[in-house]
């Protein structure tokens, strides 16, 4: 299990297949992946920036401890968790959320529940810059 | 003394509009989360949706205090 | 939207990595991925190896009507599903199934539509070699 | 002429079963996929759970068939 926060530009598949070396090979069946990445427009503005603030501390407090959840939750074998932090540019991935487990249920189950609780509770805030101006995210879209 | 006081931090644009990241308080008179909100901003209204933490763990308003504790307020979380 | 049987193994990562490429950055936010692995193990039984049968025509034919299918569905850049043919060894990566969309709820939800679309009508059939005997795989596990 | 003949494909256990992957019969007097069965299996017995298939597409047992089309049966799909 891995909680990551990284204030510089990572690349998700290579991150991925790198901490995958760790885990026993032709344990885990199912391997479920998000990836989260910066969009060059919202709300229908363009977006120059952002700026990703975190709680030092809290932040991998709370990533961790939803982590271990997930763990005890399903059968997973293993957790990957990798977020940004800090000045970011369109395109540049935000967040990594990755399981592995032996049977397809658990891993697709887990890393929506992972995602979720990182969009609603994890201590993370996006300052946006705009042509002219900045602006703060006020709130995530709902898993609906 | 530092165990007399509670350090207080506010994130976001909480912490752009109340202009400081960080403050310390007394802890006289001071029993909870709200109590620290009041004294650490001169009483200024707590904007709806805000979230607080003590010592790093999601609280309700009506959490007690205690000295040496960190308390943060921050807006709506917005990451992933 | 592509979609490709693989005779030989394949580095899943890797070819989502490759594959990402021809997609415009910038303009989705949501990636979700599927991985399916062999395991060195099933029902109690230790697997050596896996003979993956396929129907030439059907299979390309299904897995294309699907990915169309999940593109119309919801509101999705891009789907890429590989899967592998022929002999497999444990811990070669199976399939491998990702969308890219602007929100996650369509990515997941894509994601584990496919899957499960796969899993239950890809015309694909295993038969796995024991220590002294093989066996063919009967059926799948639900979606549960 | 093999617009009077229809081929028919097994697959997995049911090919191992069947001892071959592949027939042509003719059509004369089959007009459903279950007389396609009938008629390339010998009169076999049809495993529970059997899919078929008219042209890569999946068909139910009454659907019809027709000269020059390509049906195929096969057990359960295991794939993914």
């Amino acid at each position: 299990m891995l909680v990551e926060l990284r204030p510089e530009p990572f690349e998700p598949y290579h991150e991925l297949a790198s901490y995958q070396e760790s885990i026993a090979a032709g344990q885990y069946g199912a391997t479920a992946v998000f990836v989260g990445s910066m969009r060059e427009f919202n709300e229908g503005d363009q977006v120059q920036k952002m700026w990703l603030e975190y709680y030092p501390g809290m932040t991998e407090k709370y990533l961790e401890s939803i982590a271990s959840e997930a763990m005890s939750k399903w059968d997973l074998l293993d957790v990957l968790i990798i977020h940004r932090t800090g000045e970011v540019s369109p395109s540049d991935s935000i967040v990594l959320v990755a399981v592995w487990s032996g049977h397809r249920a658990a891993a697709f189950e887990a890393s929506r529940y992972l995602m979720e609780e990182l969009k609603s509770r994890a201590p993370f805030w996006k300052k946006e810059q705009l042509d002219h101006k900045s602006r703060w995210v006020e709130h995530n879209t709902p898993a609906k | 003394m530092s165990s007399q006081t509670i350090q207080v931090r506010f994130f976001a644009s909480l912490r752009e509009q109340l202009g400081h990241g960080e403050v310390e308080i007394s802890t006289d008179s001071v029993e909870t989360i709200a109590d620290v909100w009041q004294r650490s901003t001169d009483g200024k209204q707590m904007p709806v949706n805000t979230l607080m933490a003590i010592n790093m763990e999601y609280v309700e308003a009506s959490h007690p205090v205690q000295p040496g504790d960190e308390v943060a307020f921050f807006p709506p979380v917005t990451g992933g």
